[in-house]
């Protein structure tokens, strides 16, 4: 199979093809993680609908980051034998992947669920792509956590 | 020596451009850069890639680096609660 | 969407056909567990190759006890808005996927990586499906790990 | 009364029948199905299911229930360990 592991794309997103791509002859158990895009929201006052979203990413950055949490992965659960994390950019209507995350294993206990539930906690962290929400009058792009290691703010930032 | 600057998702709407090359004097640092070209970003929280490597603000430049701004990242699912 | 969550089927099961089986517009999280028909299995004396897998089930008790994993999962994690498992029946080739289960929550911290993993342990308990390995020299159909509580043996029943 | 009785798997194959009949006395229990139709399978682990749902030896009977033989389920995946 020659399709990337760590790809970005504006194509919709395919479980089973993202299966294939990870699956192995010797690999029994595969754990793949959806995020969708969700069209409400619970708030504190009440629910609020989201359109559609927009991803825009630097794709040679996230490409890369994402092959290190691969690498990552392969570091704390060694029986891991394949992983796969695929990105959409562009607009995204709402119950669509925006991204999916496969990993396989021999067996169910080598990992799976752990290795792939750090993936997600990772490229929320250190892959470059951003999210544009937009509602029905308007739309803002939305920034995650802090992560103060990586912050380069003047001195002037206030603290968060 | 030049380097490339370019910026992404809110960060590009805030300083209203998406790439620009600047030039700077040699041993120039990522605070050099960020104070002589987006002076107005100073109260934004935002990371740096250097060729497409994080890095901090004395990270030293050399000609023809790539430099992004990095708004934290938003990738991946919806955030767990708001 | 008319699709049974919970069913026992001949046919090829599909990664995106269970997504779209429990996505809903308030969920942003699905995990989806794939048990795949390895062909090779490490033992004490080297690999020993599978040619293929046949599953035998009791179909209408097999698909109750299934959704009773599901309520099951309600019960325990109750954020969970969505519990598809299907499985398959007859004859299946190396890496195809035999079982699936797709945990659907609003957010990924809302319990669908423990509730997936918890149906994949339930369902090796209590719903009713045999396997039959096909080597090239024979066939045999496999037994789980006895459940005491279950047992119905006569007291010469041998401990375990 | 008559009961069902069906078999699977490993079950089916050491009892060399898939389904049958049995006329029973009044009130028997699982344990005096078993022991009428399958003494040969006395020394195997396996659970009974009446009308679908898991029953022990001590279950009564009635006329028309539907009693099933299984084994130990193997499906899901493979084993973790051989």
């Amino acid at each position: 199979m020659s399709a990337k592991l760590f790809e970005l794309t504006e194509q919709p997103l395919s479980q089973d093809d993202i299966l294939r791509r990870v699956s192995r002859f010797d690999c029994g158990g595969v754990v793949t993680f959806a995020g969708t895009v969700r069209g409400a929201t619970a708030t504190g006052n009440g629910a609020r609908q989201t359109d559609f979203l927009v991803y825009e990413a630097y794709v040679p950055m996230a490409e890369k980051m994402m092959a290190r949490i691969g690498a990552e992965i392969q570091d704390r659960w060694p029986l891991v034998k394949g992983v796969s994390i695929l990105h959409r950019i562009g607009r995204c209507e709402i119950e669509e992947p925006t991204v999916l995350i496969a990993v396989a294993t021999p067996h169910r206990d080598d990992g799976c669920f752990e290795a792939c539930r750090y993936a997600i906690e990772r490229l929320k962290e250190i892959v470059p792509i951003w999210k544009q929400e937009n509602w029905s009058d308007g739309e803002v792009w939305v920034e995650g956590p802090r992560q103060p290691e990586l912050d380069v703010s003047t001195p002037n930032q206030p603290p968060t | 020596m030049n380097v490339r600057l370019i910026l992404f998702a809110g960060l590009r709407q805030a300083a209203g451009f998406k790439s620009d090359t600047v030039s700077l004097p040699e041993s120039s640092t990522v605070g050099d850069l960020l104070d002589r070209r987006v002076p107005n970003l100073r109260d934004r929280t935002f990371y740096v890639a250097v060729n497409e490597e994080f890095a901090q603000r004395d990270t030293v430049l050399h000609d023809g680096d790539e430099v992004a701004l990095l708004p934290p990242v938003s990738g991946g699912i919806q955030p767990s609660s708001r």
